[in-house]
């Protein structure tokens, strides 16, 4: 009947048009990621920490965007990739690129299960507080370990060997930059039909009001436990991408500051939506590299003066206010 | 019969304030029970009781035979026990039809897929729409929940609860802003659930309590002050002081 | 024993100074639902403010005091109608964004203005040397940090808890709408706690400088610290500020005693377990 | 031709005020040389890695090689930081140029760093024997737990071991501890007759010194002792009447009394704007300088590290911290240590006063390291 | 005679692009009682909450006691005489029941909370109680009390019965009804419980989709039964 027909036209329409739309998506990253490695091939090694941030990002999101859970020591996830993997090579000699991604994720997986642990324990502001402690903690445990981390002075001697014994990790960093884009499409890509899927929706019903979820008869906990296994692989891999290209794993990969400044990354962009972590990472950290570089004394005050612009005049962030744009001019609200 | 659900000597007092005095009552399969009694007397910390999202001083709550009293709230939806909420708890960023197909989809055990889209899953989807259909959310199956009116964001509480299939459904204030040509699509959503379920409904609306229930328990300060049809309740002298007022009257008219 | 003595006045002294410095965050973040990351940039203000006055224009401590604080406000007003007033009831992020974007800018200019050095707050001769407690000397300054802390948390205490602004406060804040639609001027009540939020935290600033001291990186090097301590005690409630200031003033304290190169571990073992046995903080008001 | 050498270091966030002091350093340089090296003109590219963070460094190593063509790579306050950049050195034959970070193995790491500002071990063991000197048996070592706080405990433990004194404890406390009293209750406690102190310069140094005083060890006449991180010049006017009297061991004291470092410090206080702010970053900066210019020389302005560090190995100058040598082998700066005390002038101001020297210092932390 | 208590032309309001409130007009006399009724979704919260500031007015007038407030915020009009007790309660949830009290009284004594516990004594009992703690019923009450508090000139109720026991609605709408009579209080009314509305009011209109689309005495549209099956849906009264 009538009432059939308008169904299927708005239950088939949205489907299509986000597949569509997921495309769009991945054709946009290879085309950026290209463009980037012919307008800059002197500045790949910037583009790889910003491939291996955004990794970062996309797993904050994760928890964040989509679980509503309030994180400011997610960079734990991040640094116990990049030292499991530094380790992996410096010291077990398990220098293949492959292999090395593997273990970062794996440590990744493993920081994200004990900080989950820890930091769902509690709500909003008290959250927040317990991710601060725990990655002072994850910190300090790296800086007392100095016979395996290398402490202050940094974990070195990391040699990744050839990516699939062909392509050696050189000056320009065009292989870590190669590499480091098919990880993050391969992510992405994974992620899109995570966030899509069933589980995606309950995770956004655990944001949106928990205890809804638990008169449904799901277990918050747990959502939000494998949720953050989930990110800690993307962010161990993150941080493998970033031992193998740097060689150098350092305390500030398990800081406060770095977990700090990747959550402004993803605010920037706009919080829950894969995109929105992209765009928020690649701004930030492009405008940071041109300012800083125009006036390495003073840039500080135009990153400050750029967060506050953006809440300004993108409240929802870059990239989720220019989506709502869109869908305004586009005319209709569904 | 079996009850299906049951609790024994249930007390419950926030500080000095004795909420919950001393309640025992047990529900059996299709049992249609109407919670009543006045502002303040408890029926809502007695349902917050049952389902697991307060803890009793003492007592015991029974559900499919076992003893359920320290089980958390979501190990007693599983068992069966369902509640709406009286001030509606929804995903305001989601739309209708995504809040039933994750009830489906959690019913079904599979809201841990992490692939796939519940869209291309024709048993959910048709699962959900016919509950919509029910509830008459079917045009609004596609906005966000805080833009529709309040009065059927209401009924989308209802129908979430029976996208569950629950054994035992706990129903705190249904019809409550909800208009009263809509609450029309309420008693039919009740009409049609299953024989065999059991439902406990939390209702001023005197007119929906006399429709729908066929036993009848009144409380008042946390204590249980009448348990008996319909027909009697509104005879019996307390209860009109307490609760009915004027309108046992009116009410056994109706 | 004389040492557990000494220990414990070492961490009342920390503690309180703690407390005067973060209990005007715990106003913007429990009162007014702003979690202001820059507080401390306020703080910073007040101590170049008093260092400036103090040492340059050679006033004295009290005068310096108070300017700073009188200061600090007039800088932050047009702040607050500006910028802060955009995200009052945004989601906690976006307010996270702003306010360490005002930081940045904020650190960026004083290091413009007053170079990266630290500045002192010059003491009176009266606050200046130490004081003898019998089994140990005290800083003098130390025991004004902790009456400064005493007379804030009453004097707060009573005009958040007793006082008819008070009640219009805590009320904007829950539901500023209907806060409105009874006839509370919420832009009011909003600019007014803000100011005597930033008082408090040039006030802060000032008097906790002995410890933390004045420099740019002040408003970043601290801010974890006020937001932990506020968080703990339960955001919004003085005594639970109180509380949470004494409590993690002594961990720390006895933890830096007795195992210092566990010191860090120590302190945010605590915070967790602290959180965790008491999820809303030790007196919280909200979740 | 234009020869760019690139200077990485913390020029905004909380280690400002030392990058500011390589660019003051650098400037200085110019100012009294020239922008210039044999026929080539010397052009600074500077980058900002405000807090230790090896792959940022790293990135910004490699695009001021790849992108901007720099020929030499320099400044390094962090260790980390300079470690990270250490592999691009070969593949991009680019010398480096260590003009602070301070723990002994950088120069191990590629053949081509050079260092011209000191080692923590360098500066703290000469205080041991200072101590000892001072009739001093037993003393507790209060440091920063982190590289080179660990450094500086090391090195003064083994030095005053050998020199017959006794460590009685080594309490290491948290970089961010900014309350210091129950570190000073340990020390009274702990018997010991003086303190070996290590923090790295900056803001807390203030707290301690302050805390070392008020809490009563300076009036119980316990003596402080430390390598000159902690009364770095900058800090002084802040520290102001507490620190009179402090014993550090340093290579560099602005005050330094030679026509050298007179030209030296009136060129860079000139640069740095405001002179208070003057302090050590920026000799190793100058000195650095003065090696790149030689090592452009030594090439011609060729593209060649080999050659270039060749060339200024064994290098010997008067720098303004006094006379030094690039340390054949291991292409470490040997130097003069001083002792030197706070002092107040006449016209109010406070400086370190050299009052002993150590001459011709290597690097203890390598031999320590083999 | 004096101006309207209350005088609103060509209202229009809504949220975003879509209006929910198009072209209402209507003047109501002092101490009268005006029911506004009409099916779920039809913009009887909107149109309170737009004369109470809290909804975009996107054009027309609100003239409150002959002055217009259409510009004023929220607050002010409040101030100028406009008591709004919202359908969804809104009690403070972290102050005290006396507390939520203190907020209505826009400068009166404190000690005038009394009048508000003897029109709801379950109120005084849990005085110290914080709002969240109530119960449903319970929060309605002090919604409602808290601005009757204010002495308002013009009170707008949405939906003030919801959740309350019989006993209690029969003596709320008395209680409503000896404000209105006593002739300083003009009260407006959404209400499901078609019946109770009609008791009270002495004029009702009927919205429909944003729009007046019927307006006339109680027992007018008692009457007419057509209007009462199309707009309110509701298949006869008792
Ligand atoms: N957390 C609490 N602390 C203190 N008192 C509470 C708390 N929760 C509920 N109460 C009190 O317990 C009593 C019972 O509340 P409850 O919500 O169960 O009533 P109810 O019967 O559902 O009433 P209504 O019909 O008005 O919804 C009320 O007086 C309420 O104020
Ligand atoms: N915040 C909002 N954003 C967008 N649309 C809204 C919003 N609030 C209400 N609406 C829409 O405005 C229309 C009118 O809603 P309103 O709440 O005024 O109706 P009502 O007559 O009070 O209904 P009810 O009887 O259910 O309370 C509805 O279609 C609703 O979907
Ligand atoms: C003592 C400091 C000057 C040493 C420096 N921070 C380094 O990492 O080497
Ligand atoms: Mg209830
Ligand atoms: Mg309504």
């Amino acid at each position: 009947m009538a009432a059939s027909t308008t169904q299927t036209l708005a239950a088939g329409a949205p489907a299509r048009r986000n597949i569509t739309g997921s495309l769009i998506g991945i054709a946009a990253i290879i085309v950026i990621g290209i463009i980037g490695y012919y307008l800059f091939p002197n500045n790949l090694a910037l583009l790889t920490r910003i491939i291996a941030t955004a990794l970062l990002v996309l797993s904050i999101d994760l928890v964040t965007g989509y679980c509503g859970v309030a994180t400011l020591g997610h960079a734990a996830l991040f640094g116990a990739g990049a030292y499991a993997a530094g380790i992996a090579s410096a010291h077990y000699g398990i220098s293949d690129p492959l292999l090395m991604t593997l273990v970062g994720a794996l440590a990744g997986a493993v920081a994200g299960l004990v900080s989950g642990l820890i930091i769902l324990r509690a709500h909003g502001l008290p959250q927040l507080v317990l991710s601060i402690a725990v990655i002072h903690l994850f910190h300090e445990a790296a800086n007392k370990a100095s016979s395996w981390t290398g402490g202050s002075d940094g974990l070195s001697g990391i040699a990744p060997t050839a990516l699939l014994g062909l392509f050696e990790f050189d000056l320009w960093g065009r292989t870590a930059y190669i590499y480091g884009l098919a990880l993050l499409l391969i992510v992405f890509v994974l992620l899109q039909l995570l966030v899509r899927s069933p589980f995606g929706m309950l995770a956004r019903g655990v944001r949106e009001d928990p205890l809804r979820i638990s008169a449904m008869g799901a277990s918050v906990q747990s959502v939000l436990l494998r949720m953050y296994v989930i990110s800690g692989v993307v962010a161990g891999i993150g941080g493998a991408l970033s031992a193998m290209s740097t060689q150098v794993v350092g305390l500030d990969s398990l800081s406060f500051t770095l977990s700090a400044e990747s959550l402004v990354m993803l605010v920037l962009g706009g919080t829950g939506s894969l995109y929105g972590a992209l765009v928020g990472t690649v701004s930030f950290m492009w405008f940071e590299d041109v300012v800083s570089a125009a006036n390495p004394f003073h840039w500080l005050t135009m990153v400050g003066a750029l967060l506050i612009a953006v809440v300004l005049f993108a409240p929802r962030g870059l990239y989720g206010t220019a989506a709502a744009l869109v869908q305004r001019l586009k005319g209709g609200r569904a | 019969m079996i009850p299906l659900f049951g609790v024994q000597n249930l007390n419950k007092s926030f500080g000095g304030l004795a909420v919950t005095n001393n309640v025992s009552l047990s529900l059996a399969a299709g049992d249609r029970l109407a919670l009543i009694g006045p502002n303040g007397a408890g029926k809502t910390t007695f349902v917050n009781l049952v389902t697991g999202n307060l803890l009793p001083n003492s007592g015991t709550v029974r559900l499919a035979g076992q003893d359920v009293t320290r089980r958390n709230a979501m190990e007693r939806v599983r068992l069966g026990l369902v509640r709406s909420f009286q001030v509606t708890r929804l995903f305001y960023g989601m739309t209708p039809e995504e809040h039933l197909a994750l009830a489906v989809l959690q019913r079904e055990g599979k809201s841990g897929r992490m692939v796939g889209r519940y869209q291309a899953m024709p048993e959910v989807m048709d699962e959900v729409r016919d509950i919509l259909d029910l509830l008459g959310l079917l045009e609004l199956s596609h906005l966000k929940v805080r833009e529709i009116a309040y009065g059927q964001q209401r009924l989308l509480e209802i129908a979430l609860a029976l996208a569950l299939r629950p054994k035992v459904l706990l129903l705190d204030e249904p019809a409550a802003g909800v208009p009263q040509s809509e609450t029309a699509r309420i008693e039919q959503a009740l009409d049609k659930l299953p024989p065999d379920l059991a439902v406990l409904m939390i209702e001023h609306d005197m007119d929906l309590v006399f429709r729908f229930a066929k036993r009848v328990i009144v409380l008042a300060a946390g204590t249980v002050i009448f348990d008996g049809s319909p027909q009697d309740v509104t005879k019996d002298a307390r209860v009109r002081e307490a609760y009915l007022g004027s309108y046992a009257n009116v009410g056994s008219a109706a | 024993m004389q040492t557990v003595f000494s220990i414990a006045v070492d961490a009342l002294a920390y503690g309180m100074v703690l407390f005067v410095i973060s209990i005007g965050l715990s106003v913007t973040m429990g009162l007014m639902r702003v979690v202001n990351l820059a507080h401390g940039a306020f703080a910073m203000i007040g101590g170049y403010v008093a260092s400036y006055a103090a040492r340059d224009l050679g006033l004295g401590y009290a005068a310096a005091v108070l300017l700073a604080v009188a200061g600090t406000v007039l800088i932050a007003i047009p702040i607050e109608r500006l910028l802060y007033r955009r995200v009052y009831g945004a989601p906690e992020l976006t307010q996270v964004l702003m306010t360490i974007g005002i930081t940045f800018c904020i650190i960026g200019i004083a290091n413009f203005v007053f170079g990266p050095t630290l500045k002192t707050i010059p003491l009176p001769d009266t606050l200046r040397g130490s004081v003898d407690l019998g089994f140990r000397s005290i800083a003098t300054h130390r025991i004004f940090a902790i009456i400064c802390g005493l007379v804030v948390a009453a004097a707060l205490w009573f005009l958040i808890e007793k006082t008819a602004f008070g009640i219009k406060l805590r009320a904007a804040v829950d539901n500023a709408a209907m806060a409105a639609a009874l006839g509370v001027r919420t832009e009011i009540v909003y600019a007014v706690s803000f100011a005597v939020a930033i008082g408090l935290a040039a006030l802060g600033g000032v008097v906790g400088a002995e410890l933390l001291p004045v420099e740019p990186y002040y408003a970043l090097r601290y801010m974890v610290t006020f937001l932990v301590v506020v968080s703990v005690g339960g955001a919004g409630s003085i005594p639970g500020a109180l509380l949470a200031c004494l409590l993690l003033g002594a961990i720390d304290t006895t933890g830096r005693y007795l195992a210092p190169e566990y010191g860090e571990f120590f302190f945010y073992l605590a915070v967790i377990v602290i959180v965790i046995l008491f999820p809303r903080g030790l007196a919280g008001r909200f979740k | 031709d234009t020869i760019k050498v690139g200077v990485i270091g913390p020029f905004s966030g909380p280690f400002a005020l030392q990058g500011k002091n390589f660019k003051a350093g650098i400037d200085a340089y110019f100012a009294l040389h020239g922008n210039t090296a044999g026929d080539d003109t010397i052009e600074v590219i500077y980058r900002d890695v405000p807090q230790p963070d090896p792959a940022q460094s790293k990135a910004l190593a490699q695009e001021l090689v790849v992108k901007e063509g720099v020929q030499y790579l320099a400044g390094f306050y962090f260790t980390p930081d300079a470690t990270a950049a250490t592999p691009i050195l070969e593949q991009g034959n680019v010398p480096m140029v260590v003009m602070n970070a301070a723990t002994s193995a950088i120069v191990t790491k590629s053949p081509y760093v050079v260092r011209t500002s000191f080692t923590t071990w360098q500066t703290s063991t000469p205080i041991a024997k200072v101590a000892k000197d001072a009739g001093v048996n037993k003393v507790i070592s209060i440091v920063s737990d982190y590289g080179p706080g660990v450094d500086a405990e090391n090195a003064f433990k083994a030095a005053f071991e050998k020199e017959g004194g006794e460590v009685v404890e080594a309490i290491r406390m948290p970089l961010s501890t900014n309350d210091f009293s129950p570190i000073m209750q340990r020390v009274k406690d702990s018997g010991a007759e003086a303190v070996f102190a290590f923090l790295p310069s900056g803001p807390t140094t203030l707290g301690f010194v302050k805390a070392f005083n008020q809490n009563g060890l300076k009036d119980a006449g316990i003596k402080l002792f430390a390598p000159g991180d902690l009364t770095q010049e900058s800090d002084l006017p802040a520290l102001g009447d507490q620190a009179l009297g402090m014993q550090t061991t340093f290579h560099y004291a602005v005050s330094h009394d030679s026509p050298e470092n007179k030209e030296f410090v009136a060129a860079a206080q000139k640069a740095i704007g405001n002179p208070a702010e003057l302090s050590f970053p920026a000799v190793g900066a100058f000195d650095g300088m003065h090696v790149i210019a030689k090592m452009i020389e030594a090439t011609g302005g060729e593209q060649d590290a080999q050659k270039a560090v060749e060339a200024v190995k064994g290098l010997s100058w008067t720098s303004p911290r006094g006379p030094v040598t690039v340390d054949p082998e291991s292409r470490h700066i040997m130097q003069n240590i001083y002792l030197r005390e706070v002092t107040k002038a006449d016209d109010g101001s406070y400086f370190n006063k050299e009052i002993q020297t150590f001459e011709k210092q290597g690097d203890p932390g390598l031999e320590a390291a083999k | 005679m004096s101006a309207a208590p209350l005088d609103i032309e060509d209202l229009s309001a809504g949220y975003g692009p879509t209006r929910v409130v198009e072209g209402v007009s209507f003047s109501v006399a002092a101490g009268s009682r005006l029911a506004v009724l009409g099916r779920n979704g039809m913009g009887k919260t909107s149109l309170f909450a737009t004369l109470a500031g809290q909804t975009k007015r996107y054009g027309g007038a609100i003239r409150l006691g002959g002055r217009d407030i259409a510009r004023e915020p929220s607050a002010a009009r409040a101030r100028l005489g406009l008591g709004y007790v919202p359908q969804t309660r809104d009690v403070f949830p972290t102050l005290t029941v006396e507390e939520n009290l203190f907020v209505g009284l826009k400068g009166r004594p404190k000690t005038d909370v009394e009048e508000a516990y003897e029109m709801f004594p379950r109120l005084k009992e849990r005085r110290r109680n914080l709002g969240s703690q109530l119960s449903g019923g319970e929060q309605q009450m002090l919604s409602t009390a808290r601005s009757i508090l204010g002495q308002p000139s013009v009170l707008l109720l949405d939906e003030p019965l919801e959740g309350l026991a019989p006993v209690i609605c029969e003596e709320l709408m008395a209680a409503f009804a000896r404000l209105a009579q006593s002739g300083n209080m003009t009260i407006l009314l959404v209400e499901q419980r078609i019946q109770s509305a009609l008791d009270f009011a002495d004029h009702v209109i009927v919205m429909e989709r944003g729009r007046i689309a019927w307006s006339g005495t109680p027992t007018a549209l008692a009457r007419d039964h057509d209007t009462v099956d199309r707009l309110l849906g509701v298949g006869g009264l008792h």
